[in-house]
């Protein structure tokens, strides 16, 4: 990573890819396998209408919105940060980044709150299509937080420790974050808010 | 700090946020008993549309990408939102 | 113990060079036992069993009792248990990849550790499960059914132990930086790894899109698996391929031993 | 380096086989083996009587089953010491052991929860016992890679003083081939090949005992030699 690449902020340069080919590859085929699950879901739905709309009451909106700003905030130190870091504001990013990771921690403890008294309520992935379809893809979709929580771990540590930091890693860590708050936004309007 | 403000990437933070209370309001379950209705649903996925292309765009800087990208992620966008509303129509 | 210090304290033999020509061939003879492996492997589940393509887990219990009692699982239950063998030689395909890498022995190890679990409680047992159905007449419908409940999810459902190993793969691969193996089959083999957790769904559910013959549980999870199968293993021949003679440990004046 | 601890590792072969003789000694209770034509009502029969006998069977037999990890350990480190291009024979051998030794505690499993609580439904006791016969007889795969691998790092060593003697590749692929038909146990009930017969039993359960002490001398006497040759104390 030389310096002067490090220097030039995307926005002035057209065809600047962020990140790599590989993590491209990854989020177009993970947004790929998210949009069949989710047209799966379309086709499930319509065919049992009823018991989607009547299971769709039971869920928390106020919890569902509340994760979207969440992430949305989160998402948008991320970028923030991306942005200090070619601007060589090493500190600046650090505490953005922070930030991020802080916001997106609390995502999983909403996700807890919004779960645990739904399962205490019966409501499980047993009772039907609909609350099954809804664990596995928060559920998924949680993994992919954790793993996005674990990835900005190491972009932090990146930040703090090596001498000149890399941003190529920093923007595989960000466009990550963003396609995890991207597959959130599906999965509210679909799951939360349509009818 | 006042930098922060004044970035562009904060002013689409705001847009996002302000939809997405928007399509709560739209979206809301004020009773028991959800109807089926066409205008949340069309309303919902747009403002998601809406919003997924935002983050792709901006958080994600495809906007200044290559153009195989571009067309690849907006593409997504273009096709998935259409299909979900159109596979709940017909399946409906 | 170093084998450096072997290397030196070994009184200096003329260079001997191996009988076969090949100096790759046990990689060679180990990678070509793959296709057969896994030719064996679908005949025993597709056209033997037909246990594949998965039956209904709600199968009226007059048709569980009839599979159950089909002789032919019997010998695919043979067939499985000669070829089970040769399911360590392509994991050990893996692992030889992964020690080459620029990333630390434990993941090759967890990988192998994982690797002898799977083929038990994913592969195994499940066979036999039905094997023991089809083996003595006269079990009651309940016992069959159990068992047949059994072989389906304990082969559909096993899910841990393959996480665990195309998590460590996928991570070898990601972090290597030796490109052994390209970074766009580590990112493919975290869906692989994915999916198997997407199939837990089948403990639960009895029908629709998420039981174990559902179209999300298991379909979808094919329509990943298969070509990834096939891409991994023709990208770890062009790794074997690609491999430089110096990096063998049979070549040069003396030769190296491996160990860990 | 010091090679004391795979000494002590390699004389617990002996230790399993005289736990062996011991059992086979006290708790005759599969001399003669089974017969897999018993009707569910005899296999329980059996059971009850032979309560005493055959816990004792399921108790040596996990000790014996775990005291013989050691050796496969043991030749996989020696296979390491072999020089082919990679190690992946040894990994391949690892793997393979680990499975065989699960399926046969597996095997001992299935006996010990049929024992625990005898009465039973006699359909249950006779599935866990067919179970536990599969496990003990038939997964002679993993075996057969195993003594395949061995042979085939052995062949191909390059090393120009080879760390096993080549008659060894010979006689695990002999020992292979000859366990190979109890795999044909599960289709039969009566005759050589059924899980009691003189192959799938005898002819299979002897060529391994011999097996486990041939290799036990052999390693003796690679290990000595590894000793020699790089000078390690002993």
């Amino acid at each position: 990573m030389t310096i002067s690449q490090v220097g030039q902020a995307p926005r002035t340069r057209a065809d600047y890819l962020p990140g790599d080919h590989g993590m491209w590859f990854f989020i177009v085929g993970d947004l790929l396998i998210f949009g069949v699950y989710f047209l799966c879901y379309m086709v499930y739905r319509g065919q049992n209408l009823d018991v989607f709309l009547y299971s769709q009451q039971f869920l928390s909106q106020g919890i569902g919105v509340a994760n979207t700003i969440v992430l949305l905030t989160s998402s948008l130190f991320v970028a923030l940060a991306t942005e200090a870091v070619r601007e060589h504001k090493i500190r600046d990013a650090g505490r953005l980044l922070s930030l991020a990771i802080v916001l997106g921690a609390l995502f999983p403890v909403l996700k807890m709150v919004e779960w645990i008294p739904k399962i205490s309520a019966g409501h499980t992935p047993g009772e039907n299509l609909f609350f099954m379809y809804y664990y596995v893809m928060t559920g998924l979709h949680l993994l992919h937080v954790l793993l996005g929580l674990c990835i900005m771990a190491f972009m932090l540590r990146n930040l703090r420790q090596a001498a000149q930091p890399d941003i190529k890693f920093i923007e595989i860590g960000a466009i990550y974050w963003h396609m995890v708050d991207v597959l959130w936004l599906v999965l509210l309007a679909v799951f939360y808010l349509m009818r | 700090m006042i930098a922060y403000l004044k970035n562009p990437l904060t002013t689409v933070w705001a847009i996002l946020s302000l939809i997405t209370v928007a399509a709560w309001l739209i979206g809301r379950n004020v009773g028991t008993d959800l109807q089926p209705s066409h205008a949340v649903t069309l309303s919902v996925l747009l403002i998601a549309a809406a919003k997924a292309q935002l983050v792709i765009m901006y958080f994600m800087e495809v906007r200044s990408a290559p153009r195989w990208l571009k067309r690849v992620a907006y593409g997504w966008v273009l096709v998935l939102f259409p299909l979900l509303y159109l596979t709940n129509q017909l399946v409906n | 113990m170093s084998t450096i210090a072997t290397a030196e304290r070994e009184p200096v033999s003329q260079p001997t060079e191996p009988w076969y020509k090949n100096k790759k061939l046990d990689q060679l003879l180990c990678f070509w036992s793959i296709p057969v492996f896994y030719n064996l492997f679908g005949l025993v589940f597709v056209p033997l069993s037909w246990m594949m393509p998965p039956r209904a887990p709600e199968s009226d219990l007059a048709g569980v009792v009839e599979f159950m009692q089909s002789p032919n699982l019997l010998i695919a239950s043979t067939i499985l248990i000669l070829s089970v063998g040769l399911s360590a030689v392509g994991n050990a395909m893996y692992a030889i990849q992964m020690k080459r890498m620029s990333v630390s022995p434990v993941l090759r190890f967890a990988f192998i550790a994982g690797a002898m679990t799977g083929a038990i409680v994913g592969c195994l047992f499940p066979m036999f499960c039905f094997g023991l159905g089809a083996f003595r007449e006269g079990y009651s419908p309940e016992i069959l059914q159990m068992l047949y409940d059994f072989g389906y999810l304990s082969f559909i459902g096993c899910l841990g132990c393959f996480f665990l190993n195309w998590s460590c793969l996928a991570l070898a691969i990601l972090l290597d930086k030796n490109n052994i193996l390209p970074k766009w089959l580590g990112y493919y083999t975290i869906w692989q790894s994915v999916t198997e957790i997407f199939a837990a769904t089948v403990w639960i559910a009895h029908t629709g899109p998420f039981a174990w013959n559902g179209l999300l549980a298991f379909w979808f999870n094919m329509v990943l698996y298969v070509p990834w199968q096939f891409i991994v293993y023709y990208c770890i021949f062009q790794a074997i391929r690609k491999q430089p003679e110096s990096e063998l440990y049979n070549s040069g004046p003396t030769p190296r031993a491996a160990y860990a | 380096m010091n090679t004391r601890g795979q000494n002590i590792l390699l004389w617990l072969t002996p230790v399993a086989g005289l736990l062996f003789l011991v059992a086979y000694w006290l708790f005759p209770a599969f001399a003669p083996p089974l017969s897999p034509t018993l009707s569910p009502e005899e296999v329980a029969a059996f059971f009850k009587e032979n309560l005493t006998a055959m816990r004792g069977v399921v108790i040596f037999g996990n000790i014996i089953g775990a005291l013989l990890v050691p050796l496969f350990a043991l030749i996989a480190v020696q296979m390491l010491r072999v020089v082919n291009s990679s190690p992946i024979f040894a990994y391949a051998y690892i793997i393979a052991a680990g499975i065989g030794i699960t399926a046969f505690i597996l095997a001992d499993f299935a006996w010990g929860i049929a024992l625990f609580r005898p009465d039973r439904d006699p359909q249950l006791i006779s599935l866990l016992n067919d179970m536990a016969w599969f496990f003990l007889v038939a997964p002679v795969g993993c075996v057969f890679v195993q003594n395949l691998c061995l042979a085939g790092s052995i062949y191909l060593d390059a090393r120009p003083d080879p760390v096993f003697p080549i008659w060894v590749a010979h006689f695990n692929i002999v020992t292979g081939l000859l366990m190979l038909p109890a795999a044909f146990s599960l289709l039969y009930k009566t005759g050589p090949l059924a899980w009691d017969g003189s192959i799938s039993f005898t002819l299979r359960f002897s060529t391994f005992i011999v097996y486990v002490a041939v290799m036990f001398l052999v390693l003796l006497k690679v290990t000595k030699q590894q000793v020699e040759q790089e000078g390690v104390a002993a």
